[in-house]
């Protein structure tokens, strides 16, 4: 009775010759920003190119977490929007994008964790965004298998938490994106790769494909752990960013007993439970840059070893699948958007690093705008690539590098 | 993966054992001539090739060395380069 | 029931009575039983409910391929009953509603399933927006399979292991075994890794071969080479070697479950086959079993599947069962086999021997029955002609897949072998080997030999010279029988609704059609969008069908691709994985006394310190008796660093930002290290031993990467230093305060008055017969002597210390009160007064910058050109609130004006100047004397408090207390 | 009053017999010391950081360095190991030697570093528990250094001898890891019946060694 079978979004068949706008990436930022040109901005002659299917890379290895409570007032009013716009989209695109609102606390294991979190809760307090300090006990109410006694290497010393987060179907969001902006005209081609980006006289001019060259005035590069490699083999243009394996994992399905994302930087784990009842839990990366997508077991024992003192419950619980995702870091963990500068009619979304899912919608709205204007909308302008050559890194992270050689 | 890396004092390891320390890059230039640019193109820019890339790591748990390896950043594995002259030096 | 008795092959002790719960009631069990196998001679025949439509299911597998049998044991859910040894004592519960057999509240689910298409989820209960909230609450309680409660606490005893070998063989089957022997007697350790309890394979329970199976497991057993882990799943393989897997423990072993991580050059997938499931009309109904299921109840645990049985199969291992079987007792109503033609003649005969019905082309179409199989329907292939037989117990299985998740695992992609019917590697990863059954063999003597084969492989990879014996046994193998003609069938000839693709997640073929209608045409997404494999079976079930039904539908173009494999390949505890997880921190020498002491200790990094001594947060009582009186503290967690040779002055340009040239013996310099960003990560001392010798000491948090850093930034200059670690070496004890001279000369001889020793000098001496090097630093802002001491007599000096400071009343103090009166002084902590982007001059230090040794090329020397007058930064300011007897602002609220324009680092109430003091990064244009900083606290309400920023120290600013 | 020099580690024993030497409290033996492996703490015994482009110039204790990375040489009582290119460290694990090390380029890291032996039965079983590094790779001959992590704590170790799980291991690391490293150890030997050894039982195994 519900069901129209019908497909989700269209086969567009051949690669057209030319299009008004490419981007470059299946991925949510590519799809979002594909919608938001076609649905908002009128412009519908746009294809999305993509080596594989949608949602293949980390679009769909993500662990679903969204929350608004980043370090900084550059980053707090753009992820606030995308945390408000995911029952918008839910309407727009009439598609469940499965927004679970069960909020996020994070834990603090030292007194220095709490200061650096009381910045964050208060700054985002400021800009309107719905946070508070908890102590130990308030997150033992929230998270009733959190181990808040000494037992713990890194007992907890309190936390932050943030009700308006959550966790969202991340396949059901590449698949509304997709669906809404196929509907609008956007063409989907999956298979494939993007081979080069044509330049002339400081302009963009085509893209070529391994299916043939696509002429077109605009270009975004979002594709996702590729778009440092894309953007410095086929442009020249250099990225300060790392690409980096980010690794996670699921449970067994349990019934509901983990009501919130709660996550710990100390002992480098997240944990939330899913609709399915899978405890989805991650958040070390593999400190070395490659493209593999490989799975290491070193690193599932040390995420066993954290849930044992964070969540001890969890010990008699099994780990079933293990995967892994690209995240492209840049050295402040703060996004580049930018563009339509040195070379006209290129633009960039990247360097998302772990925070890209979230982000995804709020970046497609507004590299939208920027593409179809030109022009950078100011919500972007603290993105610029050259605040890294002006000694203005963002400040998202609050701790000093405690060491990284390559930065 | 279980990455191994050949330390060149100790032998293959397990690639948890060393940091990774960046795209080796070569000497840094002469303070004088550094712009703002070309500084932040040595300090924070890389290729991110997929392929082959020249690396520095440092056997953190181990011996204490600095070194180089040739990697395949698409395989994890570390190349054999002797009989290979292509793999192009990072300016 | 009775068990069948006198039966080579049988697993069980009779005489070994096991008692054990179930569902509350006490049942018997045999040693050796399973917890399904008890469960099923007790005849409990639906052993749990599915997940989504709360289906019965039964016993269908032996090996835990689906979760049909996952139960809550000993209060641990999602245990394979399958898989688990019973013990005495064993509470065992049914999972998913299951409150007694045969009923179940949310039974009524089945009916519905029409109404649940794929991806039903997606397309209803968004509109209205309000009814979204409900629904997916509703949705939670009805998802997930097991309970645990938030309190549990996991039992027993885990740890770990890490051996090495030159092979490791994965299954301890015919061909594992004879991988192991070949390998280890061309000289090679080996590992074997068997998941059953013991090892044989498919040879161990079939009545020909059994014997043979104990012959291997005998000279494995034997070989001193060869060392076997049974009951030890693997669950996963990585490159370069590494397998990892985990062992059931026994009584005797110290453990219940340990986590293994073989090392070896080369491994040998030997895990055989798994069945493929037939796809029909309630394909998972109570009742309808596997092949291998069936016959290895009878054979290893004694116990018929049945009464009356139909068996419907695509292989001769299933006529062999069946023959086998009605030999046992069952009543074999008949026997289906999907495939036309390619059955073993002698097979066929010994069926017409017993008079048992054989449809060759024909297949089960249907089962019925709700909770108990009552009937089964046969068909031929073609779909022309039916028939129903009356049975309890159906024997299903369309043909074999292969166990290939440890060679998928090795990062090979895997294609569809039309003879075979089996997913196969496209080339096998580096140093992986596969024998035997995976293969496509089953020819029991082309197993052996494949196993031996692969042995030899293995020792070729690891460069024995075994090329003789390689050819050799390549002929033998090539003389025997080949691989077998798989059955291609994808699914019986119905138009069914319930024929299930996948039991853990209720998806059956018709969702996969749906799926497909949507654009959804890959395996990979279909699993994604149906859920089909995503379950606790790991995709056992599903993992052949699904993308060998999608490559069956008119839709797919592309190749025919399984689904990814991911590891755990099968479910591991969280407890098994974590295994010993020995916590390694750092003690000072100084630790128990501390501790002793009243000491609240803390972990710093990779130290445990103490925090403070006593309940009061602000230790005012430490702080004041510092101020007025003598303190002592434990300081020993400081890195500590010699650095010497013959361009050790130039390692330390480099590094420094200071020029190391002025440093001279006898004096301390303090100065920082900067990234290439010019911001500071660290802060010490350095002082000068001698020529192209210095001693030097960094913070706690960069002592451990410290060598590393110097060395990575001289990595391109050949300079002949060395740098060593003294961290550990020695104990470092401060002793600061007005009375601290006072203390001191009652110990030593040494003169250490003002004038001979003053502020910022180094001396060596000793305090008793203990010797010493003595800094005078002022850190805390008073008279204050930093003690290095040989860290095995720090505990000593201590104790001299606090002897001597008994009589002034002396006192510990901890990082709290060390932190107050630093901030009194205006001086900075790296990382509290500092975050990633603050520079040298942002903080205040850049008077510590020599600008004139461009040629040590500096790091951070270029940034700190660039920033030097760069506006907009954050930078370091004292204040002092507006309303002197407010209270210190919280640390880390942010300056808010209009918007964030820096924040509070650190505050504090000052009891020597009776009022709260604080730093702040504030933006350049609020940096100046005076400005007006607004502070917004968390839950302020809109009340902001308000700060002045004012010059520092803020306590003693022209130093005399610290110089005294 | 009293200076006298701590081990950083207590182990869990009770003593037979101990000596005071050079303000340590040494720890001869334990008693039920007899059968299965012993951990036994040598942290009292001397040590020196040696470091130089050319350090093959050294005869530390008149003895020459090894020429290759990850060699050892035992002479004596005195136990020079390998480091790397320009690094070695000398370990001297019995009294009856004078010292030999006043250049420049030594540095004496005894308070520095946890020294543990495990010697006797099955301790390679041990050590498989606590870390992945080869005590039996058949390319190396005894004595040899690796460097690497035990329970994740970088260790210099050496393998004085070895006959299967048999054998004789010398462990260092960080002083600071003292009371969690015996401890981890211990843990990891309860099955093989791992106990606290005096100093008499490593000059024992040394012995045999030699022998």
């Amino acid at each position: 009775m519900f069901w129209r079978s019908k497909r989700l979004w269209r086969e567009p068949g051949s690669l057209k010759s030319s299009y008004d706008a490419v981007i470059i990436g299946g991925g949510l930022h590519g799809l979002a920003t594909a919608y938001f040109l076609a649905r908002h901005h009128g412009m519908t002659d746009i294809a999305v190119i993509e080596k594989n299917y949608i949602g293949f890379g980390g679009a769909g290895r993500n662990t679903a977490i969204v929350r608004a409570n980043q370090r900084t007032q550059e980053n707090l009013p753009l992820y606030k929007e995308a945390l408000e716009l995911w029952p918008v989209l839910t309407r727009e695109l009439d598609f469940n994008l499965m927004f679970y609102n069960c909020g996020n606390l994070n834990l603090a294991h030292s007194d220095a964790a709490i200061k650096a979190m009381r910045l964050q809760v208060a700054s985002a307090q400021y800009s309107g965004i719905d946070i508070k300090l908890v102590d130990p006990r308030e997150c033992k109410e929230l998270i009733p298998a959190l181990d808040i006694s000494d037992r713990p290497r890194y007992p907890v010393f309190g936390g932050m938490f943030h009700p308006p987060g959550g966790i969202v179907r991340h396949d059901a969001v590449v698949w509304g994106l997709a669906r809404g902006a196929s509907k609008c005209g956007v063409d989907i081609h999956q298979n494939t790769e993007v081979t080069g980006i044509a330049v002339s006289g400081g302009r963009v001019v085509g893209v070529d494909t391994g299916r043939g060259r696509i002429h077109t005035s605009r270009v975004l590069n979002s594709a996702g752990g590729y778009s440092a490699a894309i953007s410095s083999g086929m442009l020249g243009i250099r990225l300060p960013i790392s690409v980096l394996t980010i690794q996670a994992m699921v449970t067994q399905p349990l019934k509901p007993f983990l009501d919130h994302v709660v996550s710990s930087g100390m002992y480098h784990c997240y944990a939330n439970q899913t609709l399915k009842g899978e405890v989805a839990t991650g958040a070390h990366m593999d400190p070395w840059p490659n493209y593999t997508t490989q799975c290491t077991g070193h690193y599932i024992k040390h995420q066993a070893e954290a849930l044992s003192e964070l969540l001890p419950c969890l010990r008699g619980v099994k780990f079933m699948r293990h995967w892994a995702g690209l995240a492209d870091m840049t050295p402040d963990m703060a996004p580049i958007m930018d563009g339509n500068d040195h070379i006209r009619g290129y633009y960039m979304n990247c360097g998302w690093g772990y925070f890209g899912f979230k982000s995804s919608t709020v970046a497609g709205k507004y590299m939208a705008r920027f593409i179809s204007t030109g022009e950078c909308p100011d919500i972007l302008k603290p993105f610029a690539l050259n605040r890294f050559e002006q000694h203005r890194l963002m400040g998202e992270t609050a701790a000093l590098v405690s060491y990284s050689a390559d930065n | 993966m279980a990455l191994l890396i050949n330390c060149p004092v100790c032998g293959k390891r397990n690639g948890y054992e060393f940091r990774y320390g960046g795209e080796d890059k070569g000497p840094r230039p002469d303070d004088e001539s550094l712009s703002q640019a070309s500084w932040c193109d040595y300090v924070h820019n890389n290729n991110c090739v997929a392929g082959i890339q020249k690396e520095w790591w440092f056997h953190k748990d181990g011996c204490g060395a600095w070194f180089t390896i040739y990697r395949d950043t698409r395989t994890n594995l570390e190349a054999d380069t002797s009989a290979d002259t292509s793999i192009p030096e990072v300016k | 029931m009775d068990r069948l008795k006198d039966l080579p092959t049988l697993r069980i002790r009779t005489e070994d009575k096991v008692s054990f719960k179930y569902q509350g009631r006490a049942l018997e069990a045999l040693g050796g039983d399973t917890v399904a196998t008890a469960l099923f001679a007790n005849g409990v025949r639906i052993f749990g409910r599915s997940l989504k439509y709360h289906r019965p299911r039964g016993l269908y597998s032996l090996d835990g391929e689906c979760s049909n049998t996952m139960m809550r044991i000993d209060s641990v859910p999602n245990v394979r009953a399958e898989t688990t040894s019973v013990k005495d004592g064993m509470n065992v519960e049914a999972q998913n509603g299951l409150r007694r057999q045969g009923f179940d509240p949310l039974g009524f689910m089945d009916a519905l399933s029409w109404a649940m298409p794929a991806g039903f989820y997606y397309k209803v209960f968004h509109k209205p927006a309000r009814i979204w909230p409900v629904a997916a609450r509703q949705i939670r309680k009805a998802a997930g399979l097991g309970v645990i409660s938030p309190d549990f606490e996991m039992a027993g005893r885990y740890d770990e292991i890490y051996p090495h070998a030159d092979v490791c063989v994965l299954g301890g089957g015919p061909a594992g075994l004879n991988a192991a022997l070949s390998a280890a007697e061309s000289g090679l350790s080996v590992i074997l890794l068997e998941s059953r309890p013991w090892l044989g394979g498919f040879f161990d329970y079939r009545s020909k071969l059994h014997a043979r199976a104990a012959e291997l497991a005998l000279e494995v057993a034997n070989n001193p080479g060869i060392r076997v882990f049974t009951n030890a799943p693997v669950v996963g393989t990585y490159s370069d070697g590494l397998v990892t897997a985990f062992q059931r423990g026994s009584k005797a072993d110290c453990f219940d479950e340990r986590y293994i991580e073989v090392r070896a050059t080369s491994t040998v997938v030997a895990t055989g086959c798994i069945e493929r499931p037939l796809l029909f009309e309630n394909n998972e109904k109570p009742g309808v079993m596997q092949v291998g299921c069936a016959h290895r109840l009878a054979r290893s645990w004694g116990i018929l599947p049945g009464k009356k049985a139909v068996f419907s199969v695509g292989h001769d291992l299933g006529l062999e069962a069946a023959i086998d079987l009605a030999d046992l007792g069952l009543e074999v109503r008949c026997v289906a086999d999907v495939r036309e033609d390619g059955q073993d003649p002698r097979l066929v005969g010994e069926l017409q021997k017993r008079s048992i019905p054989f449809y060759r082309g024909w297949v089960a179409t249907q089962a019925k029955g709700w909770n108990r199989l009552r009937s089964v329907t046969l068909g031929s292939v073609g779909g022309a002609h039916e028939r129903r037989f009356d049975c309890d117990t159906l024997i299903a299985s369309a043909g074999f897949t292969p166990v290939w998740g440890p060679i998928a695992l090795g990062q090979t992609k895997m294609r569809f072998d039309l003879h075979t019917g089996f997913f196969l590697p496209e080339r096998m990863p580096q140093n992986m080997y596969a024998a035997g059954r995976l293969l496509g063999l089953c020819d029991p003597a082309s197993i052996e030999a494949s196993g031996r084969l692969a042995g030899l492989e293995a020792a070729a990879g690891r460069g024995l010279d075994v090329a003789a014996r390689m050819s050799a046994a390549r002929e033998e193998l090539e003389a025997l029988p080949g691989t077998v003609r798989g059955s291609k069938l994808a699914m019986a000839p119905v138009k069914g609704k319930k024929a299930f693709i996948c039991f853990d997640e209720d998806t059956t073929v018709k969702n996969i059609d749906q799926a497909l209608s949507m654009g959804f045409d890959m395996p990979e997404l279909i699993k994604r969008f149906t859920s089909a494999g995503t379950g606790p079976g790991q995709g056992g079930i599903p993992g052949h069908n699904l993308p060998l039904y999608v490559a069956s539908s008119m839709r797919y173009q592309g190749e025919v691709r399984p689904t990814s494999m991911r590891a755990p390949l099968v479910p591991v505890l969280v407890a098994t994985y974590a295994g010993a997880n020995h916590d390694m921190a750092k003690r000072t020498g100084l630790h128990e006394s501390q501790q002793a002491a009243g000491g609240v200790m803390e972990r710093v990094g990779v130290w445990i310190r103490a925090r403070r001594f006593s309940q009061e947060k602000s230790a005012r009582a430490e702080v004041e008796n510092v101020r007025n009186n003598v303190g002592i503290l434990d300081g020993s967690t400081l890195g500590k660093f010699r650095i010497h040779g013959p361009d050790a002055l130039k390692a330390l340009q480099r590094v420094y930002v200071s020029d190391m040239a002025r440093v001279v013996e006898g004096r301390m310099r303090y100065s920082a290290m900067c990234n290439e960003d010019g911001c500071v990560i660290d802060d010490g001392v350095i002082t000068k031993l001698g020529e192209n010798d210095f001693f030097f000491t960094t913070s706690t948090a960069r002592a451990g990467v410290t060598a590393e850093w110097i060395r990575y930034h001289t990595r391109y200059d050949d300079w002949d230093y060395s740098i060593v670690n003294l961290t550990d070496a020695y104990g470092v004890i401060n002793l600061a305060g007005p009375n601290s001279r006072k203390v001191l000369e009652k110990i030593t001889d040494a003169d250490v008055s003002n004038e001979s020793f003053p502020f910022s000098c180094v001396r060596d001496f000793h305090i008793r017969s203990i010797p010493v090097r003595a800094m005078r630093l002022g850190f805390v802002g008073e008279l204050s002597y930093e003690f290095h001491v040989p860290a095995s007599f720090a505990q000593s000096l201590w104790e001299v210390l606090e002897e001597a400071g008994k009589e002034l009343g002396m006192k510990n103090f901890g990082l709290e009160a060390q932190n107050t009166m630093r901030l009194e002084k205006g001086h900075v902590i790296l990382g509290s007064e500092s975050e990633q982007r603050t520079t040298l001059h942002d903080i205040g230090l850049g008077g510590l910058w020599s600008r004139d040794k461009a040629r040590w090329k500096t790091v951070g020397a270029v940034a700190l050109t660039h920033t030097e007058h760069q506006r907009g930064r954050l930078k370091l300011v004292g204040f002092k609130m507006e309303a002197p007897a407010s209270k210190p602002p919280l640390d880390g609220s942010p300056i808010a004006d209009g918007r964030v324009k820096g924040y509070v680092c650190t505050a504090r109430y000052s009891t020597a100047l009776s009022q709260p003091v604080g730093m702040a990064l504030v933006e350049d244009e609020l940096a100046g004397e005076g400005c007006r900083l607004p502070i917004f606290e968390d839950d302020c309400g809109g009340r902001l408090l308000y700060a002045k920023v004012v010059p520092m120290p803020f306590y003693d600013p022209e130093g005399k207390r610290m110089k005294s | 009053m009293n200076c006298e020099r701590r081990s950083p580690v207590t182990l869990p024993g009770r003593p037979a017999r101990s000596e005071k030497r050079d303000g340590w409290n040494v720890v001869l033996e334990y008693e039920g010391e007899s059968g299965g492996p012993l951990l036994i703490d040598l942290s009292h015994g001397r040590k020196w950081d040696l470091q130089d482009v050319d350090i093959a110039r050294f005869k530390p204790f008149g003895m020459s360095i090894p020429d290759d990375p990850g060699q050892s040489r035992l002479e004596n009582g005195i136990l020079i190991n390998r480091m790397g290119r320009t690094q070695a460290s000398i370990w001297r694990l019995s009294e009856q030697v004078p010292d030999d090390t006043a250049d420049p380029a030594f540095t004496e890291t005894t308070e520095g570093q946890l020294l543990l032996a495990l010697a006797g039965p099955n301790i390679f079983s041990i050590t498989e528990k606590l870390t992945s590094l080869e005590f039996d790779d058949s390319s190396k001959v005894t004595p040899f250094l690796l460097f690497g992590p035990f329970s994740h704590v970088p260790c210099q170790t050496v393998v004085l001898s070895r006959s299967k799980r048999d054998g004789v291991l010398l462990l260092a690391c960080s002083r600071g890891y003292g009371r969690d490293m015996t401890h981890a150890i211990l843990e990891a030997g309860r099955e093989f019946r791992l106990k606290p050894g005096g100093e008499n039982g490593f000059a024992a195994a040394m012995k045999e060694i030699a022998g």
